[in-house]
C-alpha cells in the first residue's frame, strides 16, 4: 500500500479514537497489511510533520496514552471565545424543572422538590435569571409560598404559540406500542440519547 | 408458481411493498392493474405466510378486503352511462402505490449517502475548554422536557401521581359538566365526556360519576355493538 | 492578520467544536479582528481545500448549515477496525419513515401510516429516541395530534447542509428505481416504476 494511503488511514484512526491510541493499536488496525519495508514510527513522523507547521491549527501530540490530535495551544484564546458566541445546552437538572413548572403551573418551590426528590433552589434561581420562569403568584396555604410559571421567553425558546401547545403525556403514549411503555421501568429516557460530552449547539 | 414464491420468500414491511413486489415481479403496469390476477396472487401470499405461521399485521388484511372490494366493483356493469365520469376503482391504490413507491425509493437513496457513524466519523476525543462566561443561549427542545417530566412521573409512581391528579377534577363537578352537556346534546358518547388531555383518574371520575347518575336514574346508556361507542340519554 | 493564521483560527474553532459550527460563529469570534479584504467565505474555500487532496484521512464537511470536520467515507472499514462503539444502523422501516418526515413535513402519525400502509408507531419512537425527528407542534385536527419534523441531528447524519439540499422526489424516481433493483437483487425484474410506453431497459 502506498505510504500516503497509510498516512491518511492513521489520520483518520487518531482522529476518530475516543482516547488517545496508542501505537499498538495503529499497529493491530494495519497489521493486515504488508507493510515492506516502511515502519509505523516512519509513518508517525511524517504525519507529525504535517500537522507541524505553524500554519496548522491543530497539533498531534505524543501523550503518556497514546497519540492524540489538539488544537495548537496558542490558539486557545480564540477557542475560548467560541463559549461566548454559542449558546449552551441546558442541564439536566434544570430541563427536569423546567418541565415540572412547564406542566404543572402554578407550582411551588417544595411541590417541584417532591417531584424531583432533591431540593431544587439553586436551579429554579437558574431558570429565574434565565427568565425562563417567573414568580405568578403566592399560594394559599400555610406561609403563602410562591407559586412559579413559566414565561412569554419560554414559549419563544421553544417555539410555542401558547402553553396548551405543549405535547402532553397523552401525546406520547400515541407513540410506540402500549406494551412497550409498560415495559419501560428504567427512567433512562432518550435525553441520554446525546453523546456524553456533546458540546453546545443550537437548533432553530 | 408456489416454488418461485418458495424461494424468494421475503418479509415485507407492509401490504402496500408487498404489492409492489407482486406488480414487479409479475411485469405489470402499475397504472393499470389487472386487479383479479393481483388479487389472487395477494392471497396466495397471506395463505402462505399462514401456512408458516408468520404472524401478519392486520393491516395485510385490510388491504386484502380493499383488493376484493375493488374487483367487486370492477365487475359490476355501470348502470349509469357515463364511463367518463366514472371513476377506475382503482384510482386510489394505484396513487397510493406510488406514493409508497417513491418514498421507498427516498429511502434508498438516503441511506445510500455517506451516514455519520456508518461512513464517516468525527472526531472522538471530547476537547474541555474553560467555560468563564454566562452561556447566552439555550439549546434544548420541547421534546427534552415532555420526555424530562415523563421520566420524572414514571420515577414518582402511584401514589404521587393520584396525588396530584385528584385535585384536578371532583366526582360531584364531573356529575354537573355531565349534566350540562347532555342537557343540551340530549345524547352523548361517553369518551366525548372525557378532557382532551385525560389521564387514568379523568376515565376513573368521570366513571364513578356516570354510575351516579344511573344510579339516581338520571341517565340511561346503552351500546349498539359490541365495543362501539358508549351512549348516554338524558332519561324522559 | 495574515491569511494563514486566521484559517489556522478557524480549523482549531472547528476542531474543538463537538458539533457542526456555523458560519456566523466563526464570524462573530472573528468580529474583533480586521479583515481588511479578506472573506471568511474566502478563508472556508482555502481551508477546504487543503483537506481536499485524496492524501488526507479527514475531510472538512459543510452540515447542517455549520462546518464539521470528518473522517473520510473512503476510510470507513480502517475506522471500524477501531470498535468505536456508536449509534447502529437504521432498519429499512426507519429509512423510510423518515423520509417520509423529511419531505412530507410536518407529518402526523396518521399521515405516515397512510402512506406506508403500517403502523408506525415504534419506528417514529425510535427515530424520536435517536433524535432524528422530533415533535414540532400540533395539527389544527380534531384531537389535535402532533406534528413530527426532522431535526438538526438528521442534517448531521445524513451530511446535509439543510434540508433544501435532499434531491426532490422527482430526482429520486428515476435514480432510486435502479438502485432498488440492484438491493433486491432481481435484476431479472422489470421496473414497475416505467410509464407505459416507456422501454424496460433505459435504467440498466
Amino acid at each position: 500500500m502506498e505510504k500516503d494511503r497509510l498516512i491518511a488511514i492513521i489520520e483518520a484512526l487518531i482522529f476518530a479514537s475516543d482516547r488517545p491510541l496508542k501505537t499498538k493499536y495503529i499497529e493491530q488496525v494495519l497489521s493486515i497489511v504488508d507493510l515492506g519495508d516502511i515502519t509505523i514510527d516512519g509513518l508517525m513522523e511524517a504525519l507529525r510533520t504535517r500537522y507541524g507547521t505553524d500554519s496548522a491549527g491543530i497539533e498531534l501530540v505524543e501523550v503518556a496514552e497514546g497519540w492524540q490530535f489538539r488544537t495548537r495551544p496558542q490558539l486557545s484564546d480564540w477557542v475560548k471565545r467560541l463559549n461566548i458566541v454559542k449558546p449552551a445546552k441546558l442541564s439536566m437538572p434544570a430541563v427536569e424543572t423546567l418541565s415540572i413548572v412547564a406542566y404543572r403551573q402554578p407550582v411551588t418551590h417544595a411541590e417541584i422538590d417532591y417531584v424531583r426528590g432533591v431540593d431544587s433552589g439553586g436551579v429554579i434561581k437558574t431558570l429565574l435569571d434565565r427568565r425562563l420562569i417567573k414568580i405568578v403568584g403566592k399560594k394559599e396555604l400555610p406561609g403563602r409560598p410562591l407559586v412559579y410559571g413559566t414565561t412569554q421567553e419560554f414559549l419563544e425558546v421553544f417555539g410555542l404559540k401558547d402553553i396548551s401547545a405543549l405535547p402532553s403525556l397523552q401525546d406520547i403514549k400515541q407513540i410506540g406500542s402500549a406494551e412497550e411503555e409498560l415495559e419501560r421501568d428504567q427512567a433512562e429516557l432518550p435525553l441520554a440519547a446525546n453523546k456524553p460530552g456533546e458540546g453546545p449547539d443550537d437548533e432553530e | 408458481m408456489e416454488e418461485n414464491y418458495r424461494v424468494k420468500l421475503e418479509i415485507f414491511e407492509g401490504p402496500l411493498d408487498l404489492l409492489l413486489f407482486l406488480i414487479k415481479r409479475n411485469e405489470l403496469d402499475i397504472y393499470d392493474i389487472p386487479i383479479s390476477f393481483i388479487t389472487e396472487q395477494y392471497l396466495v401470499y397471506l395463505g402462505m405466510m399462514q401456512v408458516l405461521n408468520v404472524e401478519l399485521a392486520s393491516e395485510f388484511l385490510v388491504i386484502a378486503a380493499t383488493l376484493l372490494e375493488i374487483k367487486a366493483r370492477m365487475l359490476i356493469p355501470t348502470l349509469v352511462e357515463k364511463e367518463d365520469e366514472a371513476e377506475d376503482p382503482r384510482l386510489e391504490l394505484t396513487n397510493r402505490l406510488l406514493e409508497y413507491q417513491r418514498f421507498k425509493n427516498a429511502a434508498i437513496q438516503l441511506n445510500s449517502r455517506d451516514m455519520l457513524y456508518r461512513d464517516t466519523f468525527t472526531r472522538g476525543i471530547h476537547e474541555d475548554v474553560d467555560a468563564d462566561a454566562a452561556p447566552p443561549n439555550i439549546d434544548a427542545d420541547v421534546y427534552d422536557l415532555l420526555v424530562a417530566f415523563k421520566s420524572l412521573m414514571d420515577r414518582a409512581r402511584g401514589e404521587k401521581i393520584a396525588y396530584m391528579a385528584v385535585e384536578r377534577i371532583s366526582v360531584a363537578q364531573r356529575i354537573n359538566d355531565i349534566m350540562e352537556r347532555i342537557g343540551i346534546a340530549k345524547s352523548v358518547a361517553f369518551d366525548t365526556l372525557l378532557p382532551r388531555d385525560y389521564t387514568r383518574m379523568d376515565i376513573v371520575i368521570t366513571i364513578l360519576a356516570i354510575l351516579e347518575l344511573l344510579r339516581l336514574r338520571m341517565l340511561r346508556c346503552d351500546q349498539r355493538e359490541p365495543f362501539g361507542p358508549i351512549w348516554l340519554y338524558m332519561q324522559e
